[in-house]
C-alpha cells in the first residue's frame, strides 16, 4: 500500500465548481484517481457524485476548474472524445436505446464497418458473444434490450464499457439493479481491470461492496468534498458519519408487535404468464400477513416478487387465480381502484416509470391516489391538497426547497418518499413495498427503515420486498423467500439469517 | 449584476406574452387601425373558433394524445344544426315529421360532435388503435357524412336568432367572443380545478404511473375525445351561424390550425404539460398575425412567406425567454 | 384498344375537378344524370382540385374501359397529358367548362368563358360605381388559373378607369368562411370602401355576411361570380349588386349527349363550344330565380 | 394445440400483410378488373409519389420529429425544375442568360427541396423549435414561395425527355417505379446496414442516451430533414413530368396521406420503431383502398366514409395479429 501513494495520478481534478442556472452542485472539488486503483466516491442523494463523473467524462462542458489527465489538461467536447481519450463512464440511469439488439446497443457509436462502408454484423456479433460469454451472460446479441430484465440491461451497459481500451473507468451505482452473483462476477473484472493498471472510479450506496472493492475513497457532501484516504483506514461509523455530517445509529431498535389481528391471506395465489399460459410467474403462494407485522419477501432476481405484489394489487387480473382475503373476508381486485379501496397500497419497484409523474410537482403526486379526499364535488381543494402534501413532508421528513417543486428535480430518496407518502395518504391498511431503498443513500434509507418500523407500530400490515438481505433482516418480523415463482421458505425473524435465506432462494424447481 | 438578475426574472414569468407583446407594437407602428377597439373585436371574434376548437384539442394533447378531426366533425355538426333548424326530421316510414327549435338543432349539433369525438376515443382507447390513425380516419369519415347529408350543397337561410349566435352582440361583446371565453374559463377550470383535470395531466405525464395509482384512464380519455368532439361541434355551430349556411367544406385543413395554437402555446406533443391560456396565445399569435398582414395589404403570395417566418420567430423568442428563468 | 367493341353495357366517366362547390356538384351530377337517362352507366371522379389525383383517374378509367369521359379538368395546362392518354386508349374525352390548353386532344370542349364574363361584369361595375371609387377584390385560390381568368377579365375593363382604386386584393381560397374574415380586417383597414369583387358567389356571400354585421350594407356593393342559388336571390333581394350565372347544368347535359352521338358514330364536332354566361343584375334577375 | 400455436406464430410474423391480403382478395372478389396487370402497374404507378416522400418522412419520425412540409416542398421543387427546363435563368445586371439542360434542371430542383429539408433540420436543431411548428412554419413559406415563383400559374410544355420520368416504361416497369424502387432500396440498406441508419434509431429511441454515447444528433437530423427535403423534390419532380406540368397548389395534404402511410405501416409516432418496408405496405393499403373503391364505383362521398372504416379496420386487424406473437 505504501508504495502505491507515490504512484502519480491519472487524473487530477482541481478546484472544479459547477452550478445548474446559480445553485452550485459542485464546489471547489479537489480530487485525485490512481491508476490500477478503485477509487470510490462515496455521499448522499444529491452530494454531486455523477454530477462530478459527469463532467470527468465529457457530459459537461460548463464548469469552473481544471481536470488534468497524465498532466494534461483536458476538456472534452463530448463523452465520445473523452472515450477516445480512455476515460469511460456507466452512468447511473440506464442509457441503452429500447427496440435495438445488444449488438446494436454495445456498438452504438463505434460500429465496426465492412470495406463497403456498410455495417459488419457478422463482426459485430462476433465480439458481443465474446464479451457476453466473459460476463456469463447467456443471452442471444440479436435481443433487443426491451427484452431484458433491468439487471441484464445493467450488464450490457457494463459491458459497453469494457469495449473501450479504458484507463480510467467510471462506474456509477452499477449494482443498483443486479444479483449478487452478477455483482461477483463484476469484482473479479474489476479486480483484472486494476492488475491491468486501470484506475476505476466506482459510487455505490451499498457500502459493504466499498469495503469488498475499493482502494481509497472521496467523500462528498453537499457538493463539496469532506475527506479522503484509504479504505483499510476506516470503517462503516467513520464513513457514514462522514456522508451525514452526524452520527446515525446504524442498527435499527426494531420494535416486535406482530400479535394483532390477521389483515391479508393469500391461498394458491397464482399469476399465469400472459405470453406463455403454461408458464406461472406466481406459482401457488399461501401466506398471511397480521397488523403490525413486516414480512420481508427476498428471493433471486426474476423469482416472481414483482409479480406477487402486482397480482395482489389488480395489475393483471386476467391471469390472477387463487383467493385473497382481507380482515378475513374474501375479496375480488380486479383493478387499482378495488386494491385501493380494499386498503391496499403499492410502492413500485421503479419510481421514475411507475411510480411518479416526474414533471409535476411534489403536491400534486401527493395526492393523486386520494384525490376524493381533498376535493368536493369533483373540485380539488388547494387549501386541502397543501395541507395534506405538507403533512407527508413533515412526518416524513421530505428534504424539498418547496412543495411545489417538479418531482424530477429531487433526489432518490427524496423521490421515494413522496411515493410513500403518496401510498400513506389513501390510508392504506397494508402496505406493500417493492425494493423500497433501491438506489439510496444510507441517510434516507436507515429513514425509510424507521418509518417501516413506526406505520407497523401504527398497526399497519406491511410487505417489504427487497434484493439486500441485510435490509429484510433488520425491518422484518417474518420472512418469505421466492424461488422461481414458487415459495420456498418462511421463517421468522430469530430462525432467519443470511446464510439460511440464500439457501432457500436457491431452490429450484424439480 | 445581481438586479439585472431579478429583473430577468420577472420578465421570464411573462415569456410566453413577449413574442405576442412585440408583435403588437410593431404592427401598431405600421399601420394606425392596428390598435383600434373595433380591430381588436374582429380579431377576437375571427380567433373565436380556433379558440373554442384548440381548447379541446389542448385537453386531448394533453392526454399525449392528437385530434386530426376536429375540423369534419366541425363541418358535420354544423350541417347537422343548419338541417335540423331547416328541414326537421322526416320518418317517412311511420308517417312522422319532427321540426326542431333552435335549442333543439342546437343540441342535436352538440351531440352529434360529441358522438363523433366518443367514437374516437372508443377506437383509440378499446381497440387500441393510435390517435393518429383513428382520428384521420375520422377525418374521413366525418367529411364524407357531411357531403352525403347535404348532398354537397350548402344549408342556408337560417334565420334571425341561428345567426345571433354568431353575429350578434351582448354587453357590448360579439357573441363568438362570450362564447369562447366561457368555453376557455370553463376548460381553465376543468384543468386546474377538478380531479378531472388532474388526472389528465397525470395520463400524460406518465401513463403507467396513472394507472398504478388507480387513475381510469380509458375513461379519462374517452372523456376528453367526447369533450373535443363537442367543442368542435360548437366552433361548428358559431360558423354556421355567422355565415348564416351550413358550407360542406368547412373546417378543411382547421386541425393543422388548432394544433398549431396549441404547439405555439407551449404545450407539448408528448403530453402532460401545458395550458389552456397557453393555447389562446398561441391562437392570438396566429390570428393576430393574420389579421395584421391582411391590414397592411401584403400580397397573397409574400403573407405566406411572412407569416411562415414570423411564426418561427415568436417560438424561437419564446424559448430564448424561458431559457433565462 | 379492343374494350371498346365488346357488348357489355357502356360506361361513361364523369371526372370533376372538385366535389367540395356547390357548383362542380350541380355539374357532375347533371353530367351523370343525363348519361344514365341516355343509358349508360355513369361514375363520377373527384379530383379533389388535385391534378395529381386527377391523372390516377385517368389511369384508371382507361384501365377499366369506359367509353367517354365528361371532364372538368383542374387546369388548363396540367391536364392536357390525360386527355392525349385517353385519346390514345381510343377514349374521346368532353371538356366541360374550364378548357384544356390543347386543340385536338378533347373531342370537343364546352366552355363557359370566365374571361369574357368577367369582362361583361367589369363593365356593369363601372356602371354602377360610376366610374370612381374604392373597391377590393378578394381573389379564389391563387394558384387556380380559373382565379386569373376572373381577375384578368375584370381588370381588362376596370383598369382603364384611375379613379376606381384597388385600396386591396387578398385571397380566400373561394371558401365563405375566409372570405368573411377577409372582408371583416379588410374593412378595419379601409373605413371608406364602395365596392367588392369577389372570385366566386361562396365568397361574395361571405363578404356580404361581413358587410351585413358592419352595418354597411347600402354603403358597399357585392359583385360575385358563377350564380349559384344563394347568390342569385341576393341579387333580387338587393344584398348582391350583380353575379355572373353560368349554366353547369345546360354544360353538362350537352357534353353527355355529344358524348353519346360520338359513340354512336360522329365524328365532326368543332373544337370549342363556347356556352353563354350571362350578368345577372336586378334588372333581369327574374328569369334566373331558382325554384324553391 | 401445440400445432395450432405454431402456426399462429407463423402467421404472426407476416401480420402487417395479413390487413393487406384481405384487402386484396375481397377487392378481386368484388370486381374482376383488380385482379389484372394494367391494374396492379396502375395501383404501383399511382403510390409512387407517396411512397418516395413517405420514405422521408419514415426516416424524420423514426428519429422522433415530423415532417408537415413535404408538400408545398414538393410543389416548390417541381416549379423550379419546371422554371428553369423552361426558361432558365436570367441575370440582367450582367448580362448573362443560363439555360439548362434536363439533368442541370433536375439537380437544381432536388437542391432546393434539400436546402430547405436542411433549414428545417437547422430551426429544429439550432434553434430548438418542436419538428411540428418549423415544418408547418416551412409548409407555409415554401407554398409562398411557390406561388412567388410561377406567379400563380402553373409551368407547362417541358419536352419529351422530362415527360418521360414520370410516363414512360422501361423494362416493362414505369419509370416512377423504378424510381421508387430505387428509393426504397436505398433506404432499406440505409436503415439496416449503415452507421446513419443505427442512429436514427437510436436518436429516436432515446436521445439522452445517444447523447450520452457520443451519437452527433443534430447532424444526423440535420441529414435526416435533408434527405425527407430532397425526397419531397424527387416527388416533385415524378408529378410535374406526369402532367407535363408544375402545379402551383401540388402536393397540398400530401403530408397527411404520407404520415398515414407511415403511421399505418406500424411506424411509432414517438420515434425508434418502425421499417421502411412497413411504410411500402402502409401506402400500399391507402393505394389500393382508393384504386378499388373507384373500381367498385362507389359514390365519392360514401368512398369516404368507408376509406376511414377501412384504415381502421386495418389497423386493427394488424394489432390483433400482432398481439398473437
Ligand atoms: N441537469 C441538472 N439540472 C439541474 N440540477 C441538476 C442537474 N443534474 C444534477 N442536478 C443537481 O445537482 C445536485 C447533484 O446531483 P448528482 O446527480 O450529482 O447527485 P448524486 O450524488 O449523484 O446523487 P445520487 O446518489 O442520488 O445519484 C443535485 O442537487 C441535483 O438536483
Ligand atoms: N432469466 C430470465 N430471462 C428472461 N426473463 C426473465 C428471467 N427471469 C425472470 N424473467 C422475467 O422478468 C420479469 C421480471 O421479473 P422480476 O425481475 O421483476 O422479478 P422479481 O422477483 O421481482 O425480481 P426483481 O424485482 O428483483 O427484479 C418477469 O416477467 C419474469 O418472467
Ligand atoms: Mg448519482
Ligand atoms: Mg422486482
Amino acid at each position: 500500500m505504501e508504495n502505491k501513494k507515490q504512484i502519480k495520478p491519472i487524473l487530477e481534478i482541481c478546484n472544479v465548481s459547477k452550478d445548474f442556472s446559480g445553485v452550485y452542485a459542485l464546489r471547489n472539488i479537489d480530487m485525485q484517481i490512481f491508476p490500477g486503483m478503485v477509487t470510490a466516491v462515496i455521499g448522499e442523494n444529491g452530494a454531486g457524485k455523477s454530477t462530478l463523473m459527469k463532467i470527468i467524462s465529457g457530459v459537461h462542458q460548463q464548469y469552473k476548474g481544471n481536470v488534468w489527465l497524465k498532466g494534461e489538461a483536458t476538456s472534452f467536447k463530448n463523452p465520445k472524445e473523452a472515450a477516445e481519450k480512455g476515460v469511460v463512464i456507466i452512468h447511473q440511469e440506464l442509457n441503452l436505446i429500447p427496440h435495438l439488439s445488444i449488438t446494436e446497443n454495445l456498438f452504438l457509436g463505434n460500429e465496426i464497418t465492412g470495406k463497403s462502408g456498410l455495417l459488419d454484423y457478422a463482426q459485430m456479433h462476433k465480439k458481443a458473444k465474446e464479451l457476453l460469454t466473459r460476463l456469463h451472460l447467456n443471452i442471444n446479441s440479436r435481443t433487443a434490450i426491451n427484452q431484458l430484465r433491468v439487471g441484464q440491461q445493467q450488464m450490457v451497459e457494463i459491458a459497453r464499457a469494457l469495449l473501450f481500451d479504458s484507463k480510467v473507468l467510471i462506474m456509477d451505482e452499477p449494482t443498483s439493479a443486479i444479483s449478487d452473483q452478477e455483482v461477483e462476477l463484476l469484482f473479479k473484472i474489476i479486480n483484472d481491470l486494476k492488475t491491468r493498471g486501470v484506475a476505476v472510479v466506482y459510487i455505490s450506496h451499498k457500502l459493504n461492496e466499498l469495503f469488498e472493492i475499493a482502494d481509497r475513497y472521496e467523500v462528498l457532501r453537499d457538493g463539496q468534498k469532506v475527506g479522503s484516504g484509504l479504505m483499510m483506514d476506516t470503517n462503516h461509523d467513520q464513513l457514514v458519519k462522514m456522508m451525514v455530517g452526524r452520527d446515525l445509529a446504524s442498527v435499527l431498535n426494531k420494535d416486535q408487535h406482530c400479535d394483532g389481528d390477521e389483515l391479508l391471506r393469500l391461498e394458491n395465489l397464482c399469476l399465469q404468464n400472459p405470453e406463455n399460459k403454461r408458464d406461472y410467474l406466481v406459482d401457488g403462494v399461501n401466506f398471511s400477513l397480521h397488523k403490525g407485522e413486516v414480512l420481508g419477501v427476498c428471493g433471486l432476481m426474476g423469482a416472481g416478487r414483482t409479480e406477487l405484489l402486482e397480482a395482489i394489487f389488480g395489475l393483471h387480473p386476467k391471469y390472477v387465480s387463487g383467493k385473497i382475503f382481507i380482515e378475513n373476508k374474501p375479496i375480488k381486485i380486479s383493478n387499482v381502484n378495488d386494491a385501493i379501496k380494499a386498503g391496499l397500497a403499492l410502492v413500485p419497484e421503479d419510481r421514475k416509470l411507475q411510480g411518479l409523474i416526474m414533471n409535476m410537482d411534489v403536491e400534486k403526486n401527493t395526492s393523486l391516489a386520494c384525490l376524493n379526499k381533498v376535493s368536493r364535488y369533483n373540485f380539488i381543494s388547494r387549501k386541502k391538497e397543501k395541507a395534506l402534501s405538507r403533512s407527508y413532508i413533515n412526518s416524513l421528513n421530505t428534504k424539498v426547497p418547496s412543495p411545489n417543486i417538479e418531482v424530477n428535480k429531487l433526489s432518490g430518496g427524496n423521490q421515494q418518499k413522496v411515493v410513500i407518502a403518496k401510498w400513506l395518504a389513501t390510508n392504506p391498511k397494508i402496505l406493500l413495498l417493492d425494493e423500497p431503498t433501491r438506489g439510496i443513500d444510507v441517510g434516507a434509507k436507515i429513514e425509510i427503515y424507521k418509518l417501516i418500523n413506526d406505520l407497523a407500530k401504527q398497526g399497519m400490515g406491511i410487505v417489504v420486498v427487497s434484493s439486500e438481505l441485510p435490509e429484510i433482516l433488520a425491518v422484518s418480523d417474518n420472512i418469505l423467500v421466492l424461488s422461481e415463482s414458487k415459495l420456498t421458505g418462511e421463517f421468522s425473524r430469530s430462525e432467519a439469517s443470511e446464510e439460511i435465506l440464500m439457501h432457500a432462494a436457491l431452490i429450484e424447481k424439480e | 449584476m445581481a438586479n439585472i438578475k431579478d429583473i430577468k426574472r420577472n420578465l421570464a414569468k411573462f415569456q410566453s406574452v413577449i413574442a405576442l407583446l412585440i408583435m403588437c407594437i410593431v404592427l401598431s407602428f405600421l399601420s394606425d387601425r392596428f390598435l383600434t377597439g373595433e380591430n381588436a373585436w374582429n380579431v377576437m371574434r375571427q380567433i373565436s373558433v380556433n379558440v373554442v376548437i384548440s381548447v379541446g384539442m389542448t385537453l386531448v394533447i394533453l392526454t399525449g394524445g392528437i385530434d386530426l378531426s376536429v375540423g369534419s366533425i366541425l363541418a358535420l355538426a354544423g350541417a347537422v344544426t343548419a338541417g335540423m333548424l331547416k328541414f326537421g326530421a322526416e320518418f317517412t316510414d311511420i308517417n312522422l315529421y319532427v321540426g326542431f327549435t333552435l335549442v333543439g338543432a342546437l343540441v342535436g349539433g352538440t351531440l352529434v360532435g360529441t358522438f363523433l369525438g366518443w367514437f374516437n376515443g372508443l377506437t383509440i382507447t378499446r381497440f387500441k388503435v393510435p390517435p393518429f390513425v383513428a382520428t384521420l380516419a375520422m377525418l374521413t369519415i366525418a367529411r364524407g357524412l357531411t357531403m352525403l347529408w347535404t348532398g354537397g350543397f350548402p344549408i342556408t337561410g337560417l334565420g334571425d336568432s341561428m345567426a345571433f349566435i354568431g353575429t350578434g352582440w351582448f354587453l357590448g361583446i360579439p357573441m363568438p367572443v362570450w362564447i369562447s371565453a366561457v368555453v376557455v374559463l370553463a376548460a381553465v377550470v376543468l384543468t386546474k380545478k377538478t380531479k378531472l383535470g388532474r388526472h389528465i395531466y397525470a395520463i400524460g405525464g406518465n401513463e403507467t404511473a396513472s394507472l398504478l395509482s388507480g387513475l381510469k384512464i380509458k375513461r379519462v380519455k374517452m372523456i376528453v375525445y367526447s369533450i373535443a368532439g363537442a367543442l368542435s361541434a360548437i366552433g361548428g355551430i358559431i360558423v354556421t351561424s355567422r355565415l348564416d349556411s351550413a358550407q360542406p367544406n368547412a373546417g378543411m385543413g382547421f386541425e393543422l390550425d388548432s394544433i398549431a395554437a396549441v404547439v405555439i402555446g407551449g404545450t407539448s406533443l408528448s403530453g402532460g404539460k401545458g395550458t389552456i391560456m397557453g393555447t389562446v396565445q398561441g391562437a392570438l399569435i396566429i390570428g393576430i398575425l393574420n389579421n395584421g398582414l391582411v391590414l397592411l395589404n401584403v400580397s397573397p403570395f409574400w403573407q405566406q412567406v411572412i407569416k411562415g417566418f414570423v411564426i418561427l420567430l415568436a417560438v424561437i423568442v419564446e424559448k430564448m425567454n424561458s431559457k433565462e428563468k | 384498344n379492343e374494350n371498346n367493341v365488346d357488348n357489355s353495357p357502356k360506361k361513361m366517366a364523369v371526372i370533376i375537378s372538385t366535389l367540395n362547390n356547390p357548383w362542380f356538384v350541380v355539374l357532375a351530377e347533371s353530367a351523370a344524370e343525363k348519361a344514365r337517362e341516355l343509358g349508360y352507366e355513369a361514375t363520377i371522379f373527384d379530383s379533389q382540385n388535385n391534378s395529381a389525383k386527377e391523372a390516377e383517374h385517368f389511369d384508371n378509367v382507361i384501365a377499366m374501359g369506359y367509353s367517354a369521359i365528361l371532364f372538368n379538368p383542374t387546369d388548363a395546362d396540367g391536364s392536357v397529358l390525360n386527355v392525349k392518354r385517353a385519346k390514345e386508349a381510343g377514349i374521346p374525352t368532353f371538356c366541360m367548362d374550364r378548357e384544356i390548353n390543347s386543340r385536338d386532344a378533347a373531342a370537343t370542349q364546352l366552355l363557359s368563358d370566365n374571361f369574357s364574363g368577367c369582362v361583361k361584369l367589369g363593365q356593369y361595375f363601372v356602371r354602377q360605381m360610376n366610374k370612381k371609387g374604392n373597391y377590393v377584390e378578394i381573389l379564389g385560390l391563387v394558384g387556380d388559373n380559373n382565379t386569373w381568368n376572373r381577375s384578368n377579365g375584370f381588370h381588362s375593363v376596370v383598369d382603364e378607369f384611375t379613379e376606381l382604386k384597388m385600396v386591396a386584393q387578398q385571397s380566400a381560397d373561394f371558401d365563405r368562411n375566409k372570405a368573411m374574415d377577409m372582408m371583416e380586417t379588410i374593412m378595419q383597414a379601409n373605413p371608406d370602401i364602395d365596392a367588392v369583387f369577389c372570385g366566386n358567389d361562396a365568397m361574395a356571400m361571405g363578404a356580404y355576411q361581413a358587410i351585413l354585421a358592419a352595418g354597411k350594407k347600402d354603403k358597399i356593393k357585392v359583385f360575385g361570380f358563377d350564380g349559384a342559388d344563394d347568390a342569385v336571390r341576393g341579387v333580387a333581394e338587393g344584398k348582391i349588386a350583380a353575379t355572373v350565372m353560368q349554366f353547369p347544368v345546360l354544360m353538362a347535359q350537352t357534353s353527355a349527349e355529344l358524348a353519346d352521338q360520338y359513340i354512336r358514330g360522329k365524328r365532326d364536332f368543332s373544337s370549342k363550344t363556347p356556352v353563354e354566361v350571362i350578368l345577372i343584375t336586378p334588372e333581369n334577375v327574374d328569369q334566373f330565380m331558382p325554384e324553391k
